[in-house]
């Protein structure tokens, strides 16, 4: 068993990504996730292991910083909160037309606009479908406790590296403030830069030495039939994704006649939400989504012949809803329950919804 | 003497450096980025370092750059060359990596990240191309079109009141602690062409040296947007442009030049 | 075991770190723990709280309406949380700085001079160890010993020095809760 | 005394005409020629190929690249 | 009649906006849609009507500005094109969470990233599905024809007043570089500051009288309970849009058994491959969504009881769809046909899409 | 003489201004956010103009000073409050129009739309509160943070070999042509604060006169991000920032102040 | 009444002013117009193609595949759009610098000496114009005054001294047309 | 001779006890108090009453703005 540390989700990120061999971090301080450059600054990760840190400008330069490292190669984490996320949309969206790899985690806070620094899921939509411009995907991985914080910067760049793609960690102020247990891997050593060549000289940047045509990072065609091409081949990868990459997980769906579809903060209160209905004889379940794109459409799918009601429990005005709505085919009711803007809903709440909307009392 | 007397192998003096490839440029004729590219690839190619070279192509009529210059390069978003360059700087220390960007992208979009980039004195050589208008998109007003000159969006001339000054990014970039060597030249005739290449090759070696940052503007025609045949874009530019944007050295080892 | 607290009171109190140590103490014997801050702005010279949760199954919700224990430590929190405490769950404050004392009688009621403790080791800053070592009587969740290690392992190593005065202070509020009982205060 | 001959080879696919060469030529060896190429360009070509000193400064302009330029030291 | 004129879609909306007495336009130049700027730069506006017309340093600029006009209660428009419009995400989220009025323009082209300078509806699910951070919703108008490049500008600021909301057309490279017949309107007048002060002194920062409280524009709210209060009302507006202003068109809809679903440029398309259709006596109809968001949700659900398939014909890889499905309720097969990065469909391509996906050949 | 006879209305001196709302500041005690508000709002209700002006609070710990500043105001993104001016000032020409921002919010993520506002010269004021790091998020390093200055993101001190160098954005301002008036103070003693005073007051007067912007910074204590008590925290600023951040004028009308 | 065209040549041989004035002469008699060019860099020195609707009804998709006239003013343009004409459909060319000449059977097939013909009246810039005339004679669909009218709607005020010229140039176009005939050329 | 006689009043509620007054008073006027406020602050309050000269000087530095100052021009 590796280390066992109490931390908080922003603090397991920054510690995870200096052990999983990142090479490098940019970011632009907002809140809830200013932790993670502070605790990479305060670990000295350049005398750790070599990791580059960087405050950039601005979001927009921390995400073109992002471009670069992961252009040449290079393991490249960065993090931000929903205003500045809102801000790295052109560039995520090169970054995927680019078909680069790299790791972006949003501590989502609650919006429109400035809006609160508290917890929200309302960035589901922006996420997922697609909040920069041109046909890609995210792709989307929701922690729902520290341990994944930690664990899902591996698994991200696991996928960013297979499917050369940016990953996104979508977690929120209260995943990212709150503190837990959490199992540290053991300290993996970064690329070497003749490992990388061995790797990526197919593709990355780093110098066209003469037994190879020249590398070119780009997302323009101007060309439009390979342009379209190019896009074919992006679309190709969301379905592999699709087809490969689901994750999920379900609690007492065995016997389930209702189910309520959660993710990160929300699925841990939704848990609790369940508990308590099954301690009155409710028998409910919950099927948490891990991975939002691909959504676990067919486990849903799956599911839905037992089911009489499903309730998607959302810290946002209702968003997710709609991937459950499409995933369950109109084979059973799906209802919305969330509070927002910074607001979180207790169990007892999203129990009492849950009872008003199917139990009816 | 006879002609094929004289065209010989042993007597070639001057051809394309390899580093430029065989693709036609998708340059106006007369346009001064390629014979920018192409200053910029030799110096490249004398100092034997092709294979170490990362470059950054901007959003700008050079966005093809990489289709023409042979080594290995990275397309930036519009501005954002020199974050693009940091991230790749910072995580391969012992490349060499220089943007090339125009004057809209740089000067427009790009202020910030190329303020910070300066500021922090990233070890990277910018390549500025101030054709003071933005070429690629048919010839709009940049941040450096001087004052009166027409442009798609400055029909009737620059109007200092209502669209602002033309902004000297090189004489602010030179404040800056972080750059090292910031020189202004053009490649209009010979004697400019061969400035500028000491100036590449002077940034080229601070890179290499560590110095800091090496910032290099080259003023060039845009005789598309201009609406002027080749050569008179030239005469025009050293007419206009010149008087508002001097050519020669403005910091040179870390310090800035007394104008007398 | 479940046990879900809140610990409530003003920016400097420790409020924070006494739910850290809490909650590493419970990781030191193999427990599910989780720690839950309010956060933000209004922290700045304004009230702090955090839930801790310490339990021996996987944790779901950090984040509650209704705690078996709420430690409160100033007069806004106990307006706010007096009435979070579960039925035949405890609440224990420290009386320093409040001016309407508990008044629920379905409850225990404890009450623990912290400050007052504090000031007489000479010291302010271990205020909330006493408090602690108070809640650690009444709810023995865990072990001593235990408490210690999660001590050491939640502050920096060169503050070392300081564990055993903390020990010192746990056990002066071990020895010192005292029980309100109904409509007695 | 030496008398030095030049000569240029234009790439006359690729040159665009744009007549920046034969501003730059000390000597006046260039000029653009009345045929167009593939792409409707009047290209350069040595109108004076006797006066070409082989400077190069029409190659060092040319901003395609087209020019070659050669150069032999003829001893007397 | 107005005078008529032929112009290109983006030359309409400018000189739309000059006789809609707009006060300010913003903007940075990206094709396809730089001739908004051009046009309105050659027109000299400011001589026309008073109309500030500003080239901003970049599209950050640009639409904090239009964010400033509009909260001093002035009609202000900005245009781009998607990487643009992915720099604006942060500012219409801002926007959308202040309540400010402003109407905004995206002349799509292909993605992502860089892509292609071509047409694309492909941020189709970055506008009405939020590209910004928080839970917001943004009014959509599709313009299909010159003619309504040039009407929803007026559309837009009616909207856009009515509910204090940014509004967004949503077009394309194809709509806005094309030249067609369009009738103008009369000059209106720029409202004056008086008339402003009387229609918007409740809320727009145009100086603290004595006879008021101080104005604040602002999307913070930093206590959760506030901004969940703040959201609750953004969702009521946005319901009410749903109630009330959605916009669509029929075509050949009375007899058919098959419907394609078409915005914008593709719906123009759609509308030939039904001539083509009928010539060979296949009942196709065509329902065109002018608002996207509101999305004709009732009137495609009411035509779904006489349907036997819907293809969602669009510039993209498949992102309406999702909106056509969740409007039928799986009551009719929906598919999706469309080129994409830049390519454009031809009417006997979306024809044989059509034929083979639901006749069979 | 008794204190009830000296305090009475009619031997009142100083009191606070109207203008200043009666909302308890959030800001830290000492905190020079509160001042530097004060003074604004004095030389707006001096002038009578407060009809007739329109604030823009930052991102940044001044994000509130709308609950504070009574009269109109508008929070602008972090970074934009110059281009939320702009847009303000351009379509109403006849208001007083400020910005009121911090260092992270103007010379970090806003460089740009700082650079540009100043060298367009839109005819606005630029409130510039310099304390040197990131207040509001929890004392990050600021573009302003000097060298080896501690903060939660440069935990051992800035290193600029790591972090680059502090940014004078001011002295780079004033190198554009559209400053008219660009001046560094402080308000950490009363004569500071009178002299912040008389240039807030003259960069009111020349928006009023239509002559260009006024840029003034405020070099300012953050005690908390500092960790220093209230009165400590402005002897360290005098100290140790004054002289990377010299207080006096740096360009006044239109004029670079010549240094001897 | 609907004719679909595609005018297809060089940048500068006026093919997108061309298709702009037959467009606004559908508009001065009433009818429904569109103009699709091609756009962007590619326009640079290459190619450049305008698809122009004239119709009596709204006016559907403005881009298209098939054409009722394509009228061709370079080789690329002819390898590209010969084989867009519908069956029965026109195709007219300038032969000046085309080495294939079209081969199709099912059209009909109209050459006009453009170049040579502007190049005789001494101005090479109303080439356009002698084109558009020609395709006019061939497809009257909008009547000659609507065409000088359509002309002093696309071209500024300050050029409309020019309009005599043109006129003559649209007039020498209507008289020169010449039928190939298939297997003929 | 002119004596000139100041004093201050705090609006000791709203006085976060920054000390900043006090360290800008040149007559050494003023003091934080032993007792607290309502928000847990240790006011300013003047502890030389007699010497306040109403210069100002702490209210125009105090960040909160809870100082208001009077002044009388006392004549011989
Ligand atoms: C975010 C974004 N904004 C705008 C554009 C459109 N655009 C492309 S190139 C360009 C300006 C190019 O001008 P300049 O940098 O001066 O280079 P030049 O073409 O003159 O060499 C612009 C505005 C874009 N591609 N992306
Ligand atoms: C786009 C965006 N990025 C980051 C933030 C987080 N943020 C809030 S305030 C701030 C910095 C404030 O520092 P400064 O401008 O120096 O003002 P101060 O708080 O010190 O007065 C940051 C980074 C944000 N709200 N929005
Ligand atoms: S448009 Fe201007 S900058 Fe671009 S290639 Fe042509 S001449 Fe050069
Ligand atoms: S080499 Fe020199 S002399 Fe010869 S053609 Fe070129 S420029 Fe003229
Ligand atoms: S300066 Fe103001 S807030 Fe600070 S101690 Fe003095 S009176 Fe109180
Ligand atoms: S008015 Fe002057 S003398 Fe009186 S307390 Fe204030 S600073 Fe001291």
């Amino acid at each position: 068993m590796g280390e066992l540390k109490l931390m908080k989700g922003n603090e397991a990120i920054a510690e995870a990504a200096i052990r999983e061999g990142v090479d490098a971090y940019f970011g632009y301080p907002i809140t809830p996730q200013s932790e993670v450059l502070e605790y990479l600054m305060a670990e000295q990760p350049e005398k750790r292991t070599g990791m580059v840190v960087l405050q950039a400008e601005s979001e927009l330069a921390a995400i073109n910083m992002v471009y670069g490292a992961a252009a040449v190669g290079k393991k490249v984490l960065t993090t931000s909160s929903s205003p500045g996320i809102s801000l790295y949309q052109e560039g995520i969206s090169y970054i995927a037309g680019a078909e680069l790899p790299c790791v972006i985690a949003n501590v989502v806070r609650g919006g429109p606009g400035l809006g609160t620094i508290q917890p929200s899921q309302a960035d589901y939509f922006q996420t997922v479908k697609g909040g920069g411009h041109g046909d890609y995907k995210l792709f989307t991985l929701a922690p729902s406790s520290v341990q994944e914080m930690a664990d899902f910067v591996s698994l991200g760049f696991e996928i960013a590296f297979k499917y050369r793609t940016p990953v996104m960690i979508l977690s929120d102020g209260m995943i990212g403030q709150m503190m837990e247990k959490v199992e540290l891997k053991e300290q993996k050593p970064r690329w070497t830069d003749e490992e990388i060549k061995k790797m990526h000289d197919k593709w990355a940047t780093i110098g066209k030495t003469p037994d190879r045509e020249r590398n070119i990072i780009t997302s323009l065609n101007l060309d439009s039939a390979i342009q379209e091409k190019h896009n074919h081949k992006l679309q190709a990868k969301f379905r592999k994704m699709e087809a490969e990459e689901v994750r999920y997980e379900l609690f007492n769906t065995d016997d389930a006649e209702y189910l309520m579809v959660a993710y990160g903060s929300s699925a841990r209160i939704a848990q609790k939400s369940i508990a308590l209905a099954r301690a009155k004889g409710i028998k409910v379940g919950l099927l948490r989504p891990i991975t939002l794109f691909p959504f676990p459409e067919k486990p849903l799918a799956d599911l839905t012949p037992q089911l009489k009601g499903i309730l998607s429990v959302e810290l946002s005005a209702g968003q997710m809803i709609e991937d459950v709505k499409l995933a369950v085919q109109c084979k059973v009711r799906v209802e919305h329950y969330g509070r927002f803007g910074g607001m979180i809903h207790s169990p007892e709440e999203v129990l009492t919804a849950f009872e008003q909307t199917f139990i009816g009392k | 003497m006879k002609l094929q007397e004289i065209i010989k192998e042993e007597n070639l003096v001057y051809k394309r450096t390899p580093l430029m490839t065989d693709n036609v440029l998708s340059y106006c004729p007369g346009c001064g980025h390629g014979t920018a590219h192409r200053i910029v690839m030799e110096v490249i190619e004398e100092m034997g370092v092709q294979d170490d070279t990362i470059g950054i192509a901007p959003v700008g009529c050079s966005v093809l750059a990489y289709d023409f210059m042979n080594i290995d390069m990275v397309q930036a978003a519009h501005g954002r060359a020199p974050a693009v360059a940091t991230g790749i700087k910072r995580t391969w220390p012992d490349k060499f990596v220089f943007t090339y960007q125009g004057d809209g992208d740089l000067a427009a979009i790009g202020t910030a990240e190329t303020i910070h980039a300066c500021n922090r004195g990233e070890n990277i050589t910018i390549i500025f191309i101030n054709n003071g208008i933005y070429g690629m998109t048919g010839g709009q007003m940049a941040p450096t079109t001087i004052e009166g000159m027409k442009t798609s969006t400055s029909p009737y001339g620059r109007d200092l009141q209502l669209m602002g000054n033309p902004l000297k990014i090189t004489e602010l970039v030179a404040q800056l602690p972080g750059t090292y060597f910031v020189a202004r030249h053009s490649v209009h005739n010979p004697a400019a062409v061969r400035k500028t290449k000491r100036a590449v090759q002077k940034a080229f070696q601070i890179q290499k040296e560590r110095k800091g940052l090496a910032f290099i503007e080259i003023v060039s025609n845009c005789n598309s947007g201009w609406k002027l045949p080749p050569v008179k874009a030239n005469q025009w530019m050293v007419e206009n442009m010149f008087p508002f944007f001097p050519p020669g050295d403005i910091k040179v080892d870390g310090e800035l030049v007394k104008k007398e | 075991m479940t046990e879900e607290i809140i610990i409530a009171g003003f920016g400097g109190q420790g409020v924070l770190s006494m739910g850290k140590i809490l909650a590493y103490s419970g990781i030191m014997q193999n427990q599910e723990v989780s720690w839950m801050p309010s956060y933000g702005p209004e922290m700045r010279g304004g009230t702090a709280n955090v839930t801790v949760i310490v339990s021996d199954e996987r944790i779901s919700s950090p984040i509650l309406n209704f705690y078996d224990t709420a430690i409160i430590l100033n007069q806004q929190s106990m307006d706010k949380f007096e009435k979070t405490v579960k039925p035949g769950g405890l609440l224990l404050y420290d009386p320093n700085g409040i001016n309407r004392h508990p008044e629920r009688q379905d409850i225990k009621i404890y009450k623990i001079e912290g400050a007052k403790l504090a000031a007489e080791m000479g010291n302010t800053k271990i205020f909330n160890m006493i408090v602690l070592g108070a809640f650690l009587k009444l709810k023995p969740i865990v072990k001593f010993e235990n408490v210690i290690r999660g001590l050491k392992e939640s502050i920096p190593e060169r503050y070392h020095k300081l564990i055993p005065l903390n020990e010192a202070a746990l056990k002066k509020g071990m020895d010192n809760p005292v029980e309100l009982k109904p409509g007695k205060n | 005394m030496a008398k030095v001959i030049g000569a240029i080879v234009v790439d006359t696919e690729r040159c665009k005409g744009c007549e920046v060469c034969v501003a730059s030529c000390p000597m006046q060896v260039i000029e653009l020629s009345k045929e167009v190429n593939g792409k409707g360009y009047h290209f350069a070509y040595m109108a004076q190929p006797d006066a070409c000193i082989g400077c190069a400064n029409c190659a060092i302009v040319c901003p395609d690249g087209v020019i070659t330029v050669y150069k032999v030291n003829k001893r007397a």
